[in-house]
């Protein structure tokens, strides 16, 4: 399966770009849904023999980043009544150019580090679109107003540092790996807890609107 | 020693009994019990008795505790005390079954004990602050007065500020026990200066004495006079330590620059002052500035093998903090006397009192003499000394400071004789000045021992050096007994045959005026005169204070009347310290400006406060690759 | 038994000659004036008059309105202790004994000042607060015209540096020592309330310092106080003559130790006819002038 | 039993979920903290064996921060019976639950001896403090707790990336690793440098988001601010002391990774703690809001804490020191500012004036804290403090001054504050409240280990901080 391991980082690269370059709201959530995805079958591509444990961690990868959460993302969407409006504090095409330069320098820094001779040659994209992806991820953090965003943006942020847990494979255990997805799962839970609770208190998901505590 | 440990146990042991009966009884016990355990082996040690330090196993980091008690120490462990009974017994009359103030009076005696006692670093530095914070809770006693809650402020900074700075001169110092025995070894010029401005600080170095009028005008009097009389003197003790501790550093024109400026400054702040107690502080600042002229000429005698003149100037700085210690002690107390009985710290509210409170009065009067150096009281024959070391020195600079002594000792006679006339003599300016009656003998007593302690100090002044010689042997002179009594010796006679010609020629005089009768007051042709066209205490400093450098007087606004048919005319007077008004306030208040213009950095936008900590990420990887290619 | 003699005469001339002083001077304004003057002897009848009269007394006043010229006249006597009388050194000669002397005046100044707050009169409280101040400006003054003579010197006794020795100084640092006279001078003058900086003679009490602070003093209080300041008088006068007449020895130095004492005496009496007294705004320069001309005198030697 | 201390807390919770009484949830809070203590107690005497394949153990540093974690939960959960009690009218069930759990979370930091694990722990220690803040459920509260969510999970996650980077630099250098902090530390010199100096930053600034280092500080003062006092008190003694230790697991590898391999970690310490101490110093001066404040003052004690192992030596000592004396610091003043805040019904220095009058108690432990916390002898700071400058004053003469200059400042805005707060006002006017014999003990006690602290170190305490140091510095085992 290895052959499908550059592919799906490619695309897991693209859609960065267009969770930057979109405007509706359901079209990131479905991007980041679509990411999701792209993880648990990265998972399965990254190991050469397929055991029992990899396909429960690319099963569950794929349950909540590609199923569960969006859906609920879904559902947190429709209670505040959003329709569209991504709502960036900058523009898109200075975002999506961010995003580029971002991911041109992370290039650069994978570079940089050392990477063993034992490392597949396939997986040299791995470090880079990690980064990628977590600069990307940040960026929907800083720059989009709506909460919802933000929580797609935290979202994304966590894909990109699982991808790099990809390239760990020798050293990392199963049994964390699943802790980490559920704790990804109830930390996005809680938020959307959170964002339900702010629709009905402030009448408004904006999170740049939550400044009153401030200096 | 073991009766000095004694005592600290008393006193500490005595403040929790105070504060769990809630009773002050205990705690005034305490503080005489203590006096009377450990007075003996203090003077016993000046009188050339050896006590081995007492050595306490301890947790870490000091593993154990070194207390002592050297000559240096006695000395300053006497005033300490003697002036702690008696304030404390005051206190006991001044702030009836107050127990938590008893109970911090005593742990404020302790503490300073323990300062005196502490061989190494952390324990002084302990006893240090516990005795900062001693005094702040007792100078906020009354903290319902923003002024009061300002002055306690204003005292925690500055005593803050200047903690910072030992502790770093004791860093500089020593080891990481911080053993005073290892000081030595490192002595540098950096720590010298740090340790001069941490205690300058505390003795009220100017500039640094501006926490001191406004903490000894809130504190209730008995703590103000204790204040005056030792805490202060700790700040000195603090530089003597020093002293033993960085002998290459040139002491003697430091101190003598401090000293100067600080006797100058202090007198010119403290005649205007329109508060009793105000002035007695700054009072304190001057004669805190003496003591260091002292103490500047022994060091700058010692450099220069002068040995007559380092003994001339050590004996006559170490003498007039026991000096200081007596008078100033009294006056606080006499002028809690005062404010007890009108009501009021403000001099032009007084007026009429000696006749309301003769007995207090005449201890004020007494204490005003002794503390402008007048003769035959007090502090002149501490003075006397250091002005003839001075003449001795006969260098230029030397010949100045005496000029410059001269002059603040004429300034605090106006000072004082202010103090007296406004507050005692004349008719009353208030009602509550002219209800005033005597308070009771539990205020008027310590007074009264404080003011034999004075008539008798000048005719014990031989004894007193002999008890400094050791004190002056530790701080690396040989106190040459013979040459300062010879000095002293005028100074004496003077003192008799000012006493004796004085009692005979007054009554005498008393003798050739019994016939006589009595007569208002003439009022120049004036048929109506009433109290309030007496001069008052702003109009008695006016002459003076107009000649003042402007950054030395109080900041006056005035709006006269103008015009036919004036506006309503306005006159402000800034009382504030003017190094507080001129330098420290606008300092902080820019500061606090440029502090809350950082603000907008915290706006409450989320995207922000997640933007910084990914820059945070970034600008640290950038900076540890950019500099692991460096290094490879 | 020399010394013995000596002695007694100095107490004698201390205790006799000051009022003469004031005879003298008063005898030369008037004359100055073109009147006759009263007899040279007058202080001295208006002393005994005053010493036989009745007090009366402000019941505002307390123990210190009597303290007052009792001190006043003791510390004024230990002054002229001090100072050297005539020829061989003062009655009682110690290190810094000029030092004494300022302080032993100031205490005078306390209670004199005292005594004139506690009559309550506005117009005393006036004249103590121009006292002590002047006292303030006046003291440094003092201070640092004998300071440079004794820095020239290298004694610090006033018998010592007055004595043999000042020849030297003049003939080598002449122009300090003409700084420090007339930097005593203008002290002297502050000192005892003489015009410029005070008018003894003046009937308006809102211009005077010393007299204007003992307008409640009558009688025999009264008497004491013109004693003392003529005891005071006596002192400054005698210290500036000492100073601007370096002779030694024998009678030619009683000589010109008593004419320069009459010298002085016509000398104020001169300036005060000629001179008006300074706005009280003004005495405060007139008396930096001279702390400026001392602390110059300090400087200009190179020692 | 290590396992117990972890289990223990989280089955509490469960069943506190099914119990009915509000008091008696309330009172199950100190409950299971007093039998956690006597556990913790138990196994920081007598070390247990390591289970799990020694993904739990308790080494020399989980020693002293376990022992010093069941503690200060011990003293704060004391508070929170009169606390639910004076706030009988909100619902007290998930509060509860909660509150126990985190006590499970926060316990297994200290003692998972895997980097993963350790992870899990302070990510879930996070999402089990997220209601405890949303108490209130104030539109303000509700804002701070979206704040400390988003930033605590973005801090949160660069950990994870971080504890990656380190994975990556054993991986790319043909080391065979478990993650297992032991094996980290002895394969440590030929871990691959580069990795290890850019996992260190990205660990840093996660693990420093949960410390609350600047310029990652920005949610503390909000949560501290809006949360209620205990939780605050929990925040700022419990878990920054968590997320330390997981930081200092890191610095004790950067440490084993060979000479000079640690001075990379170090600066940045340094770097970080006197940027914390600068802002908090700044944001102390002319602060209106005492609870706020009181963040501002934990990000400068966290700052003093990373400076002083940035200066390393007795620096690390003092640190580990100042953590013990931070924890009782933050929970004498928040607790005993919950109590003014409660009788004065207010969190304005303008509008809280004379607490001391009001509440004498509280007033005064906010006062002797405040001393306390600004490091006055003879309060356990100073000591710690004294170990940090002495490690500044061998070190660099510079960063010495630069930390007596912020914590000059910072007393100054802090003292200005707590004055204005307890003092004043007419006496006899003001009513005095009741208080509590519950509401005054907890910080008392506190105050009491602190002053303990300040006079005398005991032997032991001395030995295990010492086994500590020892155990970062050289990374022995």
């Amino acid at each position: 399966m290895s052959h499908l391991f550059d592919p799906l980082l490619v695309s897991v690269l693209l859609l960065n770009l267009f969770v930057l370059g979109a405007s509706r709201l359901r079209s990131v959530i479905g991007a980041s849904a679509l990411q999701g995805v792209a993880l648990g079958l990265l998972t399965v591509a990254a190991h050469d023999h397929i055991t029992f444990t990899v396909t429960l961690v690319a099963l569950i990868a794929i349950g909540l980043k590609g199923v569960l959460i969006p859906k609920l993302l879904y559902k947190a969407m429709r209670d505040v009544a959003i329709v569209r409006d991504v709502e960036p504090l900058i523009g898109l095409i200075p975002s999506l150019a961010i995003g580029a330069v971002g991911t041109g320098a992370s290039v650069i820094f994978a570079r940089t580090l050392p990477v063993a001779d034992s490392y597949h040659a396939s997986l040299a994209l791995v470090l880079p679109s990690s980064f990628a992806t977590v600069l990307t991820g940040c960026l929907v953090l800083v720059t989009r107003r709506k909460a919802i965003t933000q929580v797609v943006g935290y979202l994304i942020l966590e894909n990109g540092i699982f991808i790099m847990g990809l390239g760990l494979i020798e050293a990392t255990t199963f049994l964390v790996e699943i802790g980490v997805l559920l704790d990804l799962f109830v930390a996005i839970f809680v938020m959307g807890i959170i964002i339900n609770h702010v629709r009905r208190e402030f009448e408004t998901t904006d999170a740049a609107e939550l400044s009153s505590l401030k200096e | 020693m073991i009766w000095c440990l004694a005592a600290l146990g008393v006193l500490f042991a005595s403040a929790i009994a105070a504060l769990i009966l809630r009773t002050h009884l205990y705690a005034t016990l305490g503080a005489l019990l203590a006096a009377l355990l450990a007075l003996p082996a203090a003077f016993a040690v000046l009188a050339g008795a050896h006590f081995a330090d007492v050595v306490v196993p301890w947790g870490q980091p000091l593993g154990e505790i070194r207390l002592g008690l050297d000559p240096l120490s006695a000395f300053f462990a006497i005033p300490l005390l003697a002036l702690g009974a008696t304030c404390a017994a005051y206190g006991a009359a001044y702030l009836r079954s107050r127990c938590v103030p008893a109970a911090l009076f005593n742990v404020l005696a302790g503490a300073m004990l323990l300062v005196l006692l502490a061989r190494d670093g952390i324990v002084f530095l302990v006893a240090w602050e516990l005795m900062t914070l001693a005094s702040y809770g007792l100078v906020t006693f009354d903290h319902a007065q923003p002024e009061v809650r300002r002055a306690g402020w204003v005292y925690l900074v500055a005593s803050h500020l200047g903690v910072a700075c030992i502790l770093s001169a004791f860093l500089l110092l020593g080891d990481s026990t911080l053993s005073f025995a290892d000081f030595a070894r490192h002595g540098t010029p950096v720590a010298a200066t740090l340790a001069v401005i941490g205690f300058g600080v505390k003795a009220g170095v100017v500039p640094l004495h501006v926490w001191l009028p406004e903490a000894h005008a809130a504190a209730p009097s008995h703590v103000s006079a204790l204040m005056s009389a030792v805490l202060i003197k700790l700040g000195i003790y603090g530089l003597l330590r020093t002293i033993s501790f960085v002998p290459a550093f040139p002491w003697g024109p430091v101190l003598l620059a401090l000293g100067s400026a600080g006797a100058l400054v202090g007198i010119a702040l403290a005649f205007y002052q329109r508060d009793i107690k105000r002035a007695l502080a700054y009072s304190t600042v001057e004669n805190a500035g003496i003591v260091l002229i002292g103490l500047g000429l022994g060091m700058w005698g010692a450099a220069h093998g002068r040995p007559a003149i380092a003994a001339l100037g050590l004996a006559g700085g170490l003498l007039h903090v026991w000096n200081h210690a007596v008078v100033k002690c009294l006056l606080f107390l006499a002028a809690g006397g005062l404010v007890h009985g009108a009501g009021t710290r403000d001099l032009e509210q007084m007026g009429g009192l000696g006749a309301r409170m003769p007995r207090l009065a005449r201890m004020l009067v007494l204490g005003g003499v002794a503390i402008a150096a007048l003769p035959p009281l007090g502090a002149f024959a501490s003075e006397w000394l250091i002005y003839v070391g001075l003449l001795h020195g006969n260098t230029q600079p030397l010949l100045f400071v005496v000029a410059a002594l001269a002059t603040a000792g004429a300034m605090a006679a106006l000072c004082f004789v202010r103090v007296i006339g406004i507050a005692l003599l004349g008719h009353p300016r208030s009602r509550a000045a002219a209800d005033a009656h005597e308070p009771g003998r539990g205020l008027v007593g310590p007074a009264v021992v404080l003011a034999a302690l004075a008539i008798a100090m000048p005719f014990a002044a031989p004894l007193a050096v002999r008890a400094i010689a050791p004190v002056a042997a530790q701080l690396g002179a040989d106190l040459d007994v013979a040459a300062v009594d010879e000095a002293l010796a005028p100074a004496l006679i003077l003192s008799g045959a000012v006493w004796l010609g004085g009692i005979l020629a007054f009554l005498a005089i008393r003798r050739v005026v019994r016939r006589r009768r009595a007569a208002e007051t003439w009022g120049c042709g004036y048929t109506a005169p009433s109290p309030r066209m007496q001069y008052t205490a702003a109009s008695f400093a006016e002459g003076l204070h107009r000649l003042l450098p402007r950054a030395l007087r109080a900041k006056v606004e005035a709006a006269p009347p103008a015009e036919l048919f004036p506006s309503p005319a306005r006159l402000a007077v800034d009382r504030r310290d003017p190094f507080t008004r001129a330098a420290y306030e606008p300092l902080l208040d820019r500061l606090a400006r440029r502090f809350s213009q950082l603000r907008w950095v915290q706006q409450g936008l989320l995207h922000i406060y997640i933007l910084y900590v990914v820059i945070a990420v970034v600008l640290g990887l950038v900076i540890v690759t950019l500099r692991d290619g460096w290094a490879s | 038994m020399g010394i013995v003699i000596a002695a007694l005469l100095k107490v004698a001339i201390i205790l006799a000659a000051p009022p003469l002083l004031l005879g003298v001077i008063a005898r030369v304004k008037a004359r100055i004036a073109g009147r006759v003057g009263p007899p040279l002897l007058q202080p001295y009848f208006d002393i005994a008059k005053l010493l036989r009269k009745d007090s009366v007394i402000s019941p505002t006043t307390s123990w210190l309105f009597v303290a007052g010229p009792a001190i006043a006249l003791v510390a004024a006597l230990i002054a002229a202790a001090l100072v050297p009388v005539g020829d061989g050194g003062a009655l009682w000669a110690f290190d810094g004994d000029f030092i004494a002397l300022a302080y032993v005046l100031g205490l005078a100044r306390f209670f004199t000042v005292a005594a004139a707050l506690d009559t309550g009169s506005s117009f005393e409280g006036m004249g103590a607060a121009r006292e002590a101040t002047f006292a303030c400006l006046a003291e440094p003054a003092f201070v640092l015209g004998l300071l440079a003579v004794a820095h020239a010197t290298g004694s610090v006794s006033l018998s010592a540096f007055l004595g043999p020795s000042l020849a030297s100084v003049w003939t080598g640092a002449g122009a300090s020592s003409v700084l420090v006279a007339g930097g005593l001078l203008v002290v002297l003058l502050a000192e005892n309330s003489r015009i410029p900086v005070d008018d003894p003679t003046t009937h308006l009490e809102l211009t005077m310092v010393h007299e204007v602070m003992v307008l409640d003093h009558g009688g025999p209080l009264l008497g004491v106080v013109l004693y003392g300041a003529a005891i005071k008088l006596f002192v400054f006068a005698t210290l500036l003559v000492k100073l601007a007449v370096p002779i030694h020895g024998g009678a030619l130095a009683w000589l010109a130790y008593l004419g320069g004492l009459a010298v002085a005496a016509i000398a104020i009496g001169v300036i005060e006819s000629v001179t008006a007294r300074l706005r009280m705004s003004h005495v405060p320069a007139f008396l930096l002038a001279a702390t400026l001309l001392c602390g110059l005198a300090v400087v200009l030697q190179a020692r | 039993m290590l396992f117990f201390l972890v289990a223990f807390p989280l089955v509490v919770a469960g069943a506190t979920m099914l119990v009915p009484s509000a008091r008696v949830r309330a009172w199950m809070v100190p409950a299971t903290a007093l039998i956690h203590a006597a556990a913790t107690a138990w196994v920081v005497i007598d070390v247990p064996a390591p289970m799990f394949e020694s993904w739990l153990q308790l080494g020399p540093l989980g020693r002293v921060i376990l022992g010093l974690l069941s503690a200060h939960y011990l003293v704060c959960s004391l508070y929170v019976p009169t606390y639910l009690a004076a706030r009988a009218e909100r619902p007290n069930r998930v509060f509860c639950a909660c509150m126990i759990a985190l006590l499970g979370t926060m316990s297994l930091v200290p003692i998972s001896h895997h980097l993963g694990l350790m992870w899990v722990g302070i990510e879930t220690s996070t999402l089990a403090t997220a209601p405890l803040i949303y108490f209130n459920k104030t539109p303000r509260s509700l804002e701070a707790v979206w704040k400390y969510l988003l930033i605590g999970s973005v801090g949160v996650a660069f950990a994870l990336f971080g504890s990656f980077f380190l994975a990556s630099a054993a991986v790319h250098n043909g080391v065979d690793t478990s993650l297992l902090f032991e094996d980290l530390v002895r394969d440590a010199p030929r871990l691959s440098k580069p990795w290890l100096h850019s996992a260190f930053v990205v660990l840093l600034v996660g693990y420093g988001t949960k410390i609350g280092l600047a310029p990652m500080h920005t949610w503390k003062p909000d949560v501290y601010g809006e949360a209620p006092s205990v939780v605050g008190a929990l925040l700022s003694g419990g878990m920054t002391t968590c997320a330390f230790c997981a930081l200092l697991r890191f610095l004790q590898i950067s440490n084993a990774a060979g000479e000079g391999e640690g001075d990379v970690a170090r600066d940045l310490l340094l770097v970080f703690g006197l940027l914390s101490m600068a802002v908090a110093a700044a944001f102390m001066i002319l602060q209106r809001d005492y609870k706020r404040m009181l963040a501002y003052s934990s990000v400068e004690h966290m700052g003093i804490i990373a400076i002083g192992l940035g200066l390393g030596g007795v620096g690390t000592y003092g640190a580990l020191l100042h953590l013990i004396n931070n924890s009782f610091g933050k929970a004498v003043m928040f607790l005993a500012a919950g109590n003014i805040h409660r009788a004065c019904g207010s969190r304005l220095v303008t509008d809280t004036i004379g607490a001391i009058r009001r509440v004498p108690a509280s007033g005064a432990l906010f006062l002797l804290g405040l001393f306390a916390v600004t490091g006055s002898p003879p309060f356990g700071m100073f000591l710690s403090e004294l170990a940090i400058l002495r490690a500044a004053f061998d070190g660099s003469y510079v960063v010495a001054a630069l930390v007596l200059v912020l914590l000059a400042t910072a007393f100054v805005g802090m003292s200005s504050v707590v004055i204005k707060v307890v003092h004043g006002g007419p006496a006899g006017e003001v009513a005095r409240e009741r208080e509590p014999f519950l509401s005054i003990a907890p910080p008392l006690a506190a105050l009491a280990v602190l002053l303990a602290l300040g006079i005398y170190l005991p032997d032991w305490l001395h030995g295990s901080l010492e086994l500590a140091t020892g155990f970062l510095e050289k990374g022995a085992l």
